[in-house]
């Protein structure tokens, strides 16, 4: 992955940073420069809060070759209480215990190594609340 | 608006076709739907193929189609709406059309996707989704619609079997298709225990990677008397709409509301509703995704999906038959060719032309060619005219 | 067909845009096109983009942009003819509106190239040629149009220093422009002295890797005063052609036969002949193209390209102004974009909006795209109404 | 490069073997399913003279990847006596000795190191006459 095109997704990926409409207040991850529900072209911008609802999931058994290493992964979708949703995985928790509507924290983790040039990416997983 | 006819239809055998280059899959599609017809010289073309570039690294598919189907300075582009991109290829074709800009034009879908590894088939197929915000953090195409088979199932109580039912049927259709690369029975524990792939979906729940072409031929309805011999098809709705790009920023994740949007644009074109549809094309990617479909079109309730599927209401012979070519699960998917593959059958039907897949009665078909996760979505109704 | 109008046009800066994503790209270019009408909601998007594959993994454009334009569920699709796919977006936006099926459409480009390796955008634009039979054996893009060159200087007796007055010209009209890559004059010893890149061209005889978008909006021309506050601007001649798409198996390669056939296409249409073309932009992605093309185009017989750009006459204030806006050379050449942004420069003339680049009496001015080493072209002719 | 993809080649780039439309005679590399000149369909398959004409050529400086191990290289476009033209290097020559309309011949060489696998493809280059 070309260095400037991961750095730019890094507030949004190491922070956690949303972008608040403020007219509507409609929350968005990644930035946008309109707003889809109201039209408005003025953010600001809020951290996200790190405790999430499990929306949905899955688990990964056939991967992307990045992230062979990793599988059979869980991935979900959860809900941040702004609102806004995000598709990550979810670790540190056996298959087993995985249930839709559970409670879930936002960590900082390292996400793939880069299969072409072998540079590690960092993100956000989703993990048990402790 | 110029009132649209198809007069011409084109598909060869799909499959692993390792001795057939991009060139040769498309070219001999075309040459098959323009030998359906009294047509020799065409006046443009559009193809449908959602990556050139990550498959096989060529893009200006327009101009080298046109190159080796002989047809040297037709006007030719391509479309890409990803997994709908033969659908959009249908509907700017009957924009040339209906505007007067031109009178024969094919529409054509291509997609080679056995020339990359089986890693990077799933690299292309990718690029249908948020590349930043799902792919990035280890999203599949398999694993998109599992999150979406997950929630369907726990809000309406869709079954695992429900699912299974669908590759069922759908094989079934399949074994009376020459041109399915899967033409061949599978049984309700096959499914069931084939390999996992993104719980709950299992590997034949999933279409598979398919090299193949499919091409159409439509001219304003007062010129097709003149060049074509086959029972006429007129195009009387169209309907094209988008969703958000992620999954997760969907208002509704058990539903496609791209499909709903763009099928009420059809209907209301064509006067008509999901009650007045004989036959329907669907996108089965996964078997998910024709219980989704089916209920976002219209067909059935939302929930009902599944229960209908398994009750045979979608069968042959059932109240709405659904993808009777086989469907992308046992006909094969090469994702650009597909939404053109899907008006080759139901122009077929109409014609009662079908061989022995033919249903009685086929007055009125409808194709739902969906990209992605289902943020595009291209709906086409077509009758006897 | 219905008459068609372009209401709105849009075009930021282009250059190496770091901080900026494909998606952030193609926005900023639509917002700029909607805020020039008084359109807030679209009924069809169609975008021109080369690689979204192979430059960033990101397919789907149509869905994409439509999401982050923020018009859910709007119908959008994505067109590709190599370096043409803003020329074919422009066209099918004209059918989606001209057949009826569309009132407000907004035709976009866009190319996010800066995102890979030198090496990795080599490899993208080389899709746009035979990837088996002349990439495979070491063809690269300058490299074909030094074959175009050195075959006309040869036939023509077209000189080094011609080659480089196009340069020269164009970088002398890109200094007018807020919006170009490189808004700086270059001399001819410049030019003549630059890198090496595939002989007889050199650096600055190349259009550079350019990340960059823009956008039009079209309509009835009988909504079109509704819709838009500023004089306006007819579509009067569409033209479209392909050729062979490897350089090698075209009858000449000393001249464009896709950009003659496009432009015939487009005369006819529009009833004007390249004697009543007030100024144009062209495809000139290197010094090469924009002599051969003027030729291809009927301004200049065959071999009078060379001599004509080294008299001025088609500078500023010569007989038939080329590339007022910098053209591909000074501006960037962003793939995709390039045919929108020939729009957006054409219809800033004929509007009188052109600012420090505004030339008089444009009432009638061309647009010619082309693709790869001119396997696509697509020529529009726009007048004031 | 996939094995499939470049084995489909093998014939042309191997044995220069072209196809040659029975009813108005043209010929084309590579195969074709109809004839762009008359709409034929069928085809004979003939094996090019090796003998060849140059009809333009370049010196590349700025290669792809997997070409820049060869760099300064000369490429050019030459026509076989039965009308078709193909666009190979030409090598073994001093690039001052390249001359439009100049006699060469086709030989069977290495074309490249493909850059992912590094499998060596082999085809046509034109060389000087012997
Ligand atoms: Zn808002
Ligand atoms: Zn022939």
């Amino acid at each position: 992955m070309f260095p400037a095109r991961y750095a730019r997704e890094m507030p949004h990926r190491y922070r956690l940073e949303a972008h608040k409409c403020k007219q509507c207040g409609k929350v968005f991850v990644p930035r946008r420069e309109i707003c889809d529900k109201c039209g408005a072209t003025e953010f600001e911008v809020i951290r996200l809060s790190d405790r999430v609802k499990l929306v949905t999931y899955t688990i990964i058994h056939t991967p992307a070759s990045q992230f062979k290493d990793q599988s059979p992964y869980a991935l979900g979708i959860c809900e941040f209480p702004e609102g806004v949703r995000l598709t990550a995985q979810v670790v540190d928790i056996d298959f087993a215990d995985l249930k839709t509507g559970m409670d879930l924290q936002v960590e900082f983790r390292r996400i793939q190594t880069d299969g072409h040039e072998g540079i590690l990416s960092y993100g956000y997983k989703f993990v048990p609340v402790i | 608006m110029r009132d649209v006819a198809v007069i011409g239809v084109g598909m060869p055998k799909w499959g692993e076709l390792w001795d057939k280059s991009l060139r040769d899959v498309f070219v001999e599609a075309a040459l098959l739907a323009l030998a359906d017809t009294k047509v020799d010289k065409l006046d443009n073309m559009l193809i449908g193929c959602m990556s050139g570039g990550l498959f096989v690294g060529q893009e200006h598919i327009g101009a080298i189609m046109a190159d080796y189907l002989g047809q040297r300075h037709l006007a030719a582009g391509r479309v890409e709406s990803a997994c709908a991109s033969g659908g959009l290829a249908f509907r700017c074709a009957i924009a040339e059309v209906a505007s007067g800009m031109s009178d024969v034009v094919l529409a054509g879908g291509v997609e080679k996707m056995t020339d990359v590894s089986g890693d990077g088939a799933t690299y292309a197929l990718a690029a249908a989704a948020d590349q930043e915000y799902e792919v990035f953090n280890g999203a599949t195409f398999p694993g998109l619609y599992a999150l979406m088979a997950r929630a369907h199932m726990e809000k309406y109580g869709t079954t695992r079997d429900q699912l299974a039912h669908v590759a069922v049927k759908n094989h079934h259709n399949g074994t009376k298709n020459p041109n399915a690369q899967y033409p061949f029975e599978v049984t309700l524990d096959q499914v069931k225990n084939s390999v996992m792939i993104a719980d709950p979906l299992r590997i034949l729940d999933c279409s598979p990677i398919t090299d193949g072409a499919a091409a159409v031929i439509v001219c304003p309805m007062e010129m097709a008397k003149d060049l074509t011999e086959k029972p006429l098809v007129k195009v009387t709705g169209l309907g094209q709409a988008t969703d958000a790009i992620a999954l997760h920023s969907r208002q509704d994740i058990t539903t496609i509301e791209a499909t709903t949007v763009a099928a009420k644009e059809a209907f209301a074109m064509a006067g008509k509703g999901p009650k007045d549809i004989d036959f329907a094309e669907v996108h089965d990617c996964f078997t998910i995704a024709e219980i989704v479909v089916t209920e976002s079109l219209g067909f059935f309730e939302p929930g009902k999906g599944g229960p209908a599927v398994e009750a045979g209401e979608t069968a042959r012979g059932g109240r709405i038959p659904i993808n009777l070519s086989g469907g992308l699960k046992s006909k094969g998917h090469p994702v650009g060719a597909t939404g053109i593959a899907q008006i080759y059958e139901i122009v077929k039907q109409l014609r009662g032309d079908a061989g022995e897949r033919q249903i009685e009665n086929a007055k009125v078909g409808l194709a739902q060619n969906m990209g992605g996760s289902g943020a595009s979505t291209l709906v086409h109704i077509l009758e006897v005219a």
